[in-house]
């Protein structure tokens, strides 16, 4: 079996079982679903690990497939390019999948589209490798695409649930946004360089550098990376097209751990590191993505503060994190950025598997009002998720800590305008990132047992009282099932660890020629020179501004939730339109229903009424419809049935043609 | 002084004589066995007529005669219009068979009316002198006078007849005008001869062109071009429906002789003249016919105004010979024959669409309202179908007759320069479109208001689908027939 | 292998549907199965047309030539390129797909209704191999009358307006082009033959008049705004079948004129109002993408988003390069697959409750599973999501835009939110939710024979969507020599 | 001495008369064939005037054939108005409208 | 001036006038008498022109046949004098413009160069030249064709005419050859079987008074 084999394989054994699972699941069975799904993507993890070890040694490949399209002297194929980026992606995206379908097997115990989850698990696996896996724009695009397709099943799983298909349609909406800035740029790159192979475009990205786009007169390597940004914006939930992440919680608890945290939102990061030859030679793209970087760090982790849906604030941080990664490209620190997906990957995933444990305990509860003290009940969940939110607030020796250090110190290196303010940003998040990690576990697991208590309102959760997991009564929690809780604890073991591969990873060559950082942006290089083993890293860390930072704010979380849990709602009340402000979102989904939603509805139905029927149909066609049937009506009033006017009409004729004939002969015409 | 007569060669004109012997017959076997054997007039009159056919077709030579001292023609294509006048002649008959029995119209001054009419039209078609013209117009348009009010009871019919005649009496008034004015100019009454002077240009231009303002008055009355149009649609719609498709057959052939062989054969040199005429004409028929059909809820009304339309087009045919003065013999033979084409192709569709009125029509109903066919689908399939091909030919639409004679024709217009007028009688056939979609939509959309089964004799059923197909092979395979008519015109010019 | 594929092509369905007809509406059991064979017979005559076909020849293959109408030189001349040939594959295959969609539903005149979509097919296999103008016009116009008789007799309340609204409008577009191809006659020294007339000269104001007279025939037909509308009228009131062969192959005969009339015969005159066609079909692709997005009626919604797929057909043939001209056939193609596949798909929702209004509707996922999935997917084919045949045609336009002008393309990626817009919200209204009603929580699933045709679509959706390549192979050097012909000023 | 012309322009100023006379005329029919009548006679003035001045006789001969002609004509015409008369038991020129439109 | 000349504007001007009073007369019977005035002096016209035949023939065909007809149908459907002339006055103007612009056209062109006498110049004949005999001569010659057509048209009126105005009295007495040659012997006499008279009638009656 020669590599290419095992290549094909990887994203294949997924797809299989999805088919499988999807197609047959009925005549499969629960178990043979899930049994299919979990071997596809284990040996598809198992094969990643194996091109790991080959890439280690050195065996990059670059190579078709086979040839999707050929037109316009533009040879489009589907192939695979096999680098140390790509290896590290695949194990993540496999590993985090390969929990994820395991954790779905208790999850998801109950619910009767068993089957369909899992081939839908299985599916986005498959597209997620695609997409690493490609060794050209289009077939970045169609795993760009078809990610956001089972994104867009996932979030709309539960088909019933009204909340849940209006988040389903407006996750593909924003993104379809970003597509289209993404798509916009590989139409820029095949018209300027001739091709959408990345090698080809890469080896003319000098040349593109030196050109303006022939009809708008931007730089074109700009307009490129910017274009190709977006994309990344869209499906890396980058403010301000942030909007679907929140609401895409909406899906079961599995995929939001798989692909709204792990996988599927790092593609964006995943994507700009890949096209760093091309984001390195224009200063201007990446100063925009830093700032943007920058804004949805810090804005979207004030959010988490004042959510009480335990998923939303996983989902906040989430975005929060992403920003982070964002800037870490904008400040060329690729390789950062990477670190932190992968770290991330791991303790964002507990987090959210996590919270998945803490509602299934309480029957499908979301709300965090409606939790407290529930470390007694849920021993390993609570460790675990424990374990996640340090790495999440950064606190060493977890896994966060080194990579968002490691970030934040590129970025305070970073020379690209807009890095001042990202450092601020980056600073001030990491405050509140401690804040809102620690509020999440003091409010769910410390405190007193407010699930006990009968529903206060409808408020928060209103949207779930129609939901056929609604609840029933008073509950008595219990920790989850093993396939629960394993993955968890499988999980959090990278969580806590793979922060201390910073220095194979970062400083060790681990991605070779995979990424490339231009002269001029050696931020990573002086940290690497900085850089004295793990060990060194956490002394000096220690001694930072960030660490305490991030102390203070986990710090401030324990005195609010835990000695004076009155406080919190004093300040929400102090500080007035501030918590509304937050509360609110900044008014984005209000402003998108009012604006693009309306909007577009608006116009349309302006063009429908007042163009279309009114203008088109009512006066273009049938005006004149009408106009020859009054005509007609006129005409016939001619044929008066009366034999003078007839005899009238012939003589007249007669002259007519008597004095067309003087005319003519007038005017010399005959 | 009679010394130097010579018998005139007969035996060009023998059909005309046959015809009028036989006529002869048909009023004695009218008188004998009128009151009981009433079948035997309509049989004697298809004998007569199939036996004009076949003196006609065994004297098919492509030769031009000319007999009784000049006046009489005998070409190829007076053999091929007298032949198609047979047709539609006998096929008016078998159509209207039940129709006129039913009304007892079936009397035998019909039948020798209708033969005397043919008479006319044969002689008009074989007219070399413009006295002969004269004389077969009248006599045609006498016989049809008689035939329109011949439902002497029905009111509509004799103040249609009425019409008919005070406007006939104007026309043919014009029309001497202007041959007065020919003769006077050219001192010859002969179509050659008036050739002749106006090609040595021995004649006042002036008085030429002035008398030929009348003469095409006369010529477009009998074409109903507007605005020589007006009693069209009063006359198709008051007379029997057997007399009103005879008016929209046969006649328009033999006036399309009348046009040719005054127009072309005679004043030839007055063509840029005569076509300014025409083509005013022209338009404001195509114009005006589909204008007017839209708002007819009577079908003989429409098919009136529609056949006003159509002459329009067979004018903008006629009037494309002459390309910028200069006579081009392809570019002429090219109009004629498409307006020779679109004169046959439409009596055929014109027959075929009567024959569907005189189809519904039963003792006592008259089917002549657009109504009348609702539902048509449900009733009958079969000739709902052969409406749909004849309503969609006479729109124009291919694989049907009705476009490729509107392609000729539009093409011979275009060839001589009139794209604008191409364009302009387009958009009119869009126009047009609609009244016979109107039909086809009332067949096959609506439900039927009237499930009376159809009680039409086996003929008028055989005849029917035989015309209704035959729009369509010609349609198909349009080659043959406008090869018969473009040869028929060559070897007759 | 025989030469007269074409005429086959051609004549099989229309002959075949004589004993169809004459078979009557009683034996619905005999008409079906007939008009069955005959549309399977007439696809796999079609087959030996691929298979037979040599891509690397830009020349016209399977060439019949015989004299129709000696007068005016008009001969009955068939034959196919690569860019003419897939099309009747299609349509064929969409004759087969819509006999079995009218199985069961079409109660009353069954025969006729066969019969009609069986002569409609030949009309339409007949213009796409059409070499002669006047043999091309008269399919072109010829295809009316069927579709007329469909829509009126088979259609929706208010199917009369509709079906004369459809068929002046066309008629009015190709009456116009009557005269040009007259004049192109006259022109070229009396040769009806489309190839004699790609090598015509003519001067650039009878040029444009030309264009304009083709244009006002293929815009109608395609539909470019503003001559639009009579296609969501016809589309609503037609029966599911109708709106199928409309959407899947009536549509592309206008958009066909472009390329083997238009753009090769009057280019200087092409490239002198291409700045007008591309603002056209930008117009269509957003301003009808608006449109599209308030729709209430399923139906209508599918027929606006069919406008919107065809404004990029007319963009990317009037950015004259082959990307851009490749990718409007494979939209052509595509968007023969899905919407089909979306019409038939309202017919199915539609054969079982009456309704097209998307209020009537909700939750059909809940009970009808099968059918939901399908439609999802055709749902996402038509919002233009990779791996399905509407993401290539879109995607090689876009990319031949943004090679022509940055700004077009830009507009014209606009399609990529709006078309998933209102498909997406369509679906979301129509499949997702709770049931909607009772007589939602009614619906059977569909059954073996709608999801063979379902199914059947579906596979060729993804087959184009995954492997492009074959289809796009034959094209190439079609399209090769179509653009040699384009940039070859004919001004003297 | 009278001139070609003079005869002329009597019969154009009858034929005028006559015209005239036939949509002028909105009562009696018979007026109306009477009209016909002049209007034919004005044409043979031409004929006769031209006939002569051109000393041919051809255009006499023409003349005879109109007056056969004008005689059947008005035979047939009157039939027609006694017919007519007999259905609408009037001939006033404004009662024949039941046909129009 | 010469005679001639005098004659024509005399009979011309006495035409014109009785045309024009042809259209205007109220009274049909007025019309019809003008319009035999009218054809008189266009008949003396054509004596002017040499015409003799013709001149004669108008008068014997259309006064002696024509007008008498016309009179007699008048008289025949005895129609109302007309009461009012409603329409007509107001319709003059525009009568007058168009037959004044037909004449004036037409006078226009026939003023013209080319029929004035320098051009034509009238053709006298010599006093024994007959007009008769030569076109009694052409007549049945090289004219036979139109008349034979002429003959036909005559006929044709003559059908119509009887078509359209015979109504057949019931108790006309003419015979019918149709209905002679039509009938047959069993027509005419029939042979009626009867059963022999017998006894039994009395009681059958009975019955039948019975039910």
């Amino acid at each position: 079996m020669g590599m290419k084999t095992l290549y094909l394989l990887v994203p294949l054994a997924p797809l299989a079982g999805a088919i499988l699972a999807g197609f047959f699941g009925r005549i499969l069975g629960r178990t043979g679903s899930h049994v299919v799904t979990i071997l596809g993507v284990a040996i598809s993890f198992a094969l990643s690990v194996l091109i790991y070890q080959d890439v280690q040694a050195g065996n990059v490949f670059n190579g078709a497939v086979y040839t999707w399209m050929e037109s316009g002297g533009l040879k489009l194929q589907v192939g695979f390019l096999i680098d140390p980026l790509t290896v590290t992606m695949m194990l993540v995206v496999n590993f985090v999948s390969l929990m994820v379908h395991v954790y779905t097997i208790g999850y998801m115990a109950d619910d009767p589209g068993y089957q369909r989850f899992f081939s839908y698990i299985s599916l986005f696996t498959f597209s997620m490798l695609m997409l690493v896996m490609s060794n050209n724009f289009v077939q970045l695009f169609f795993g760009w695409e078809a990610v956001g397709l089972v994104s867009y099943l996932l979030i709309g799983f539960w088909y019933t649930r009204p909340t849940a298909i209006y988040a389903n349609l407006k996750a593909f909406l924003v993104n379809r946004v970003g597509d289209f800035g993404f798509l916009l740029g590989i139409g820029l790159i095949a018209a300027y360089a001739g091709s959408l192979d990345y090698a080809e475009v890469f080896a003319k990205g000098s040349e593109l550098a030196k050109l303006n786009e022939a009809v708008t007169g931007w730089p074109l390597i700009t307009a490129i990376c910017i274009c190709l940004f977006i994309g990344a914006m869209g499906k890396s939930a980058q403010f301000p097209l942030h909007v679907w992440l929140p609401d895409s919680m909406e899906g079961p608890t599995p995929i939001s751990a798989l692909i709204h945290a792990a996988t599927m939102v790092t593609a964006g990061i995943f994507m700009v590191s890949r096209m760093s030859p091309l984001f390195e030679l224009s200063d201007t793209a990446l100063s925009f993505v830093i700032v943007i970087g920058a804004i949805t760090t810090l804005f979207m982790a004030l959010i988490a503060i004042v959510q009480t849906d335990i998923k939303r604030v996983v989902a906040y941080s989430t975005l929060s994190q992403l920003g982070y990664m964002t800037m870490a490209l904008g400040a060329s620190a690729y390789s950062v950025a990477i670190f932190h997906l992968m770290t991330h990957a791991f303790f964002k995933a507990v987090l959210f598997l996590g919270a998945g444990s803490v509602i299934i305990a309480l029957h499908h509860e979301q709300d965090m009002r409606r939790m407290g003290g529930l470390r007694k009940y849920l021993p390993i969940t609570y460790v675990t998720m424990f374990i996640a939110a340090i790495a999440n607030a950064g606190l060493p020796p977890f896994a966060g800590f080194f990579s968002k250090d490691s970030i934040i110190e590129a970025v305070h290196l970073a020379q690209v305008p807009g890095a001042g303010f990202a450092y601020f940003c980056a600073l001030a998040a990491v405050f509140v990132g401690g804040l809102y990690s620690f509020r999440l576990i003091f409010f769910t697991f410390h405190g007193k047992e407010r699930f006990r208590e009968p529903a206060h309102g409808a408020h928060g959760h209103g949207a779930h009282d129609d939901d056929s997991h609604g609840h029933h009564g008073p509950v008595e929690p219990h920790e989850s099932p093993k396939v629960v809780t394993v993955p968890l604890i499988l999980l959090s073991i990278p969580a806590i660890a793979s922060g201390w591969l910073i220095g194979t990873i970062l400083y060790g060559k681990w991605f070779g020629d995979a990424i490339y950082i231009a002269e001029v942006h050696k931020g990573v290089e002086k940290m690497a020179e900085e850089f004295h083993g793990v060990l060194g890293m956490m002394a000096h860390g220690v001694t930072t501004l960030p660490f305490w930072l991030a102390a203070s704010g986990a710090a401030t979380a324990w005195f609010l939730y835990i000695v004076r849990p009155d406080l919190p709602a004093v300040i929400k009340q102090k500080s007035g339109v501030l918590a509304t402000i937050l509360e609110e979102k900044y008014g984005f989904d209000r402003f998108n229903d009012w604006f693009f939603a309306g909007g577009a509805r608006l116009i349309g139905r302006g063009l429908w009424k007042g163009g279309d029927q009114m203008l088109i149909d009512g006066v273009m066609v049938n005006g004149s419809a009408g106009a020859v049937g009054w005509i007609s009506g006129v005409v016939r009033l001619i044929q008066t049935g009366h034999i003078y006017q007839y005899a009238f009409g012939m003589v007249f004729g007669a002259l007519g043609l008597l004095s067309l004939m003087w005319w003519m002969g007038q005017r010399g015409l005959i | 002084m009679l010394n130097n007569f010579v018998m005139p060669d007969l035996y060009p004109a023998a059909p005309e004589i046959f015809l009028l012997l036989m006529s002869f017959l048909v009023l004695f076997v009218d008188l004998a066995f009128g009151a009981t054997q009433r079948w035997m007039a309509a049989m004697l009159t298809a004998v007569t007529l199939m036996g004009c056919a076949a003196i006609t077709l065994a004297g098919v030579d492509g030769q031009t005669v000319l007999t009784f001292s000049g006046m009489f023609v005998d070409d190829l294509l007076s053999d091929f219009l007298k032949l198609l006048t047979y047709l539609a002649v006998i096929m008016m008959l078998i159509y209207s068979r039940r129709y006129l029995a039913d009304r007892g119209l079936d009397k035998g001054e019909f039948y020798v009316l209708v033969l005397y009419a043919t008479l006319g039209m044969m002689v008009m078609i074989s007219a070399a002198n413009l006295l002969t013209m004269y004389l077969g117009l009248e006599l045609m348009s006498l016989s049809l006078y008689g035939l329109v009010a011949i439902d002497r009871d029905s009111p509509r019919a004799t103040e249609a007849a009425m019409k008919y005649f005070v406007l006939g009496a104007l026309a043919s008034g014009l029309l001497l005008y202007g041959m007065s004015m020919i003769y006077g100019a050219t001192g010859s009454l002969e179509i050659g001869g008036v050739a002749q002077a106006l090609y040595h240009e021995q004649a006042d231009k002036s008085v030429l062109v002035f008398g030929l303002a009348f003469l095409v008055a006369g010529v477009a009355f009998k074409l109903g071009l507007v605005p020589f149009h007006m009693w069209i649609p009063d006359v198709y719609h008051g007379a029997p429906t057997a007399v009103t498709m005879f008016i929209g057959s046969a006649p328009k052939l033999a006036a399309f002789a009348m046009a040719l062989r005054l127009l072309v054969y005679a004043l030839m040199g007055l063509a840029v003249e005569w076509q300014k005429m025409l083509l005013i004409m022209a338009v404001l028929s195509i114009g005006l016919g589909n204008l007017a059909a839209i708002a007819q809820t009577n079908i003989k009304r429409m098919l009136a105004y529609s056949a006003i339309s159509h002459m329009g087009y067979m004018a903008l045919g006629m009037m494309s010979g002459l390309v910028g003065g200069e006579l081009d013999p392809f570019t002429a033979v090219n109009a004629y024959s498409s307006a020779l084409y679109y004169t046959v192709a439409y009596v055929m569709m014109s027959l075929g669409a009567f024959g569907m009125v005189l189809l519904l029509s039963r003792a006592g109903y008259e089917a002549e309202n657009l109504e009348d066919f609702k539902g048509l689908n449900q009733r009958s399939p079969w000739f709902a179908a052969m409406m749909l091909i004849i309503m969609f030919s006479m729109a124009g639409i291919p694989f049907f007759v009705g476009f490729f004679a509107k392609f000729a024709v539009l093409l011979a217009a275009i060839k001589a320069g009139y794209t604008t007028v191409a364009v302009i009688a387009v958009m009119f056939s869009l126009i047009g479109a609609f009244y016979y979609l109107r039909v086809v939509k009332l067949m096959y959309f609506d439900a039927p208001v009237d499930a009376a089964p159809i009680k039409a004799g086996l003929d008028l059923r055989v005849l029917l689908s035989l015309n209704g197909l035959a729009v369509a092979a010609f349609g198909l395979f349009p080659d043959a027939l406008m090869t018969v008519c473009t040869t028929a015109l060559i070897r007759s010019l | 292998m025989s030469t007269q594929l074409l005429s086959l092509a051609i004549w099989v369905p229309i002959l075949g549907a004589l004993p169809v007809f004459a078979l009557g509406s009683e034996r619905r059991g005999l008409v079906r199965w007939l008009s069955l064979a005959v549309a399977v017979a007439g696809f796999l005559v079609t087959l030996p047309l691929y298979t037979g076909f040599d891509a690397t020849l830009a020349s016209m293959q399977f060439v019949e030539q015989a004299p129709w109408i000696t007068r005016f030189n008009v001969q009955y001349l068939l034959g196919v390129d690569g860019i003419s040939m897939p099309f009747i594959l299609l349509n064929s295959l969409i004759t087969v797909l819509v006999v079995l969609a009218g199985w069961e539903v079409i109660e009353e005149k069954q025969a006729q209704y066969m019969g009609a979509f069986l002569i409609m097919s030949g009309l339409m296999n007949g213009i796409f191999s059409a070499l002669d103008g006047v043999l091309f016009y008269v399919f072109f116009e010829a295809s009316l009358i069927p579709m007329y008789i469909i829509i009126g007799a088979w259609g929706g309340p208010n199917r009369v307006y509709a079906a004369i609204k459809f068929f002046l409008y066309t008629l009015l577009g190709s009456l116009l082009m009557l005269v040009a191809l007259i004049w192109l006659f006259l022109e070229s020294g009396g040769s009806f033959s489309i190839l004699d007339w790609h090598q015509l000269r003519i001067g650039l104001t009878p040029q444009i008049l030309i264009f304009i007279a083709f244009l006002v025939s293929f815009a109608v037909k395609v539909p470019m705004w503003p001559v639009h509308t009579w296609l969501p009228d016809a589309h609503v009131e037609a029966p599911t079948g109708g709106s199928v062969v409309l959407a899947a192959i009536a549509l592309k005969l206008g958009a066909y004129g472009f390329v083997r009339f238009s753009l090769p015969i009057v280019p200087d005159a092409s490239h002198y109002m291409a700045p007008f066609i591309i603002s056209l079909s930008l117009i269509a692709v957003i301003y009808i993408g608006f449109v599209a997005l308030v729709q209430t009626d399923m139906k209508k919604l599918i027929a606006y988003s069919s406008i919107s797929h065809m404004g990029f057909v007319t963009l990317g043939f009037f950015i004259f390069n082959q990307i851009g001209i490749e990718g409007a056939l494979v939209q052509m193609i595509s968007h023969g697959f899905v919407s089909a596949a979306m019409f038939l798909c309202v017919g199915v929702m539609y054969d079982r409750m009456h309704s097209r209004m998307i209020a009537d509707y909700g939750g059909v996922v809940n009970t009808m599973p099968k059918f939901a999935a399908l439609f999802v997917f055709f749902a996402m084919a038509n919002s233009g999501l990779p791996a399905t045949s509407g993401f290539v045609g879109e995607f090689m336009v876009i990319l031949g835009a943004i090679k022509f002008n940055f700004w077009v393309g830009f507009a014209a990626a606009t399609t990529l939110i709006l078309g998933a817009a209102y498909t997406l919200w369509m679906v979301k209204r129509v499949v997702f939710g709770d049931v909607g009603n009772a007589h939602v929580a009614e619906l059977k699933d569909i059954g073996g024979r709608e999801l063979l045709v379902l199914g059947l679509l579906a596979a060729c959706v993804l087959a184009m969507g995954v492997y492009p390549f074959p289809f796009t192979e034959v094209m190439h050097s079609s399209v090769d020599n179509l653009l040699k012909h384009v940039a070859m000023s004919k001004l003297q | 001495m009278i001139s070609l012309s003079h005869y002329l322009i009597l019969a154009a100023i009858l034929f005028a008369i006559s015209v005239v006379g036939i949509f002028l005329n909105r009562k009696n029919l018979i007026v109306l064939l009477m009209a016909i009548e002049l209007m034919l006679l004005a044409v043979n003035m031409n004929f006769v005037a031209f006939s002569h001045y051109l000393n041919d006789l051809s255009g006499q001969l023409f003349v005879f054939f109109i007056l056969v002609v004008a005689a059947a004509e008005s035979g047939i015409g009157l039939a027609i108005l006694v017919v007519l008369f007999r259905n609408l038991s009037s001939i006033d020129v404004e009662d024949l409208d039941s046909l129009k439109g | 001036m010469e005679f001639k000349t005098i004659l024509f504007y005399v009979f011309s001007t006495v035409t014109v006038v009785a045309a024009l009073r042809v259209i205007t007369a109220r009274n049909p019977v007025h019309a019809a008498l003008f319009l035999v005035l009218a054809f008189f002096n266009v008949a003396g016209l054509w004596m002017l022109l040499q015409a003799e035949f013709l001149a004669l023939a108008l008068i014997m065909v259309y006064v002696g046949a024509v007008m008498v007809l016309f009179l007699f149908v008048v008289m025949m459907l005895d129609i109302n004098i007309e009461r009012v002339r409603a329409g007509f006055w107001s319709n003059l103007p525009l009568g007058i413009l168009v037959g004044g612009l037909l004449a004036a056209e037409m006078a226009a062109v026939l003023t013209g160069r080319y029929f004035g006498l320098a051009n034509l110049p009238p053709h006298d004949l010599p006093a024994n030249h007959s007009n008769t005999k030569e076109l009694a001569r052409v007549l049945y010659t090289d004219y036979a064709y139109p008349l034979e057509i002429a003959s036909v048209i005559l006929l044709v009126a003559i059908i119509v005419a009887v078509t359209l105005t015979l109504r057949r009295r019931k108790d006309t007495k003419t015979m019918q050859a149709s209905a002679q040659i039509a009938v047959k012997a069993k027509d005419r006499m029939r042979l009626v079987k009867m059963a022999s008279e017998v006894e039994e009638s009395a009681p059958a009656a009975k019955q039948g008074e019975q039910a």
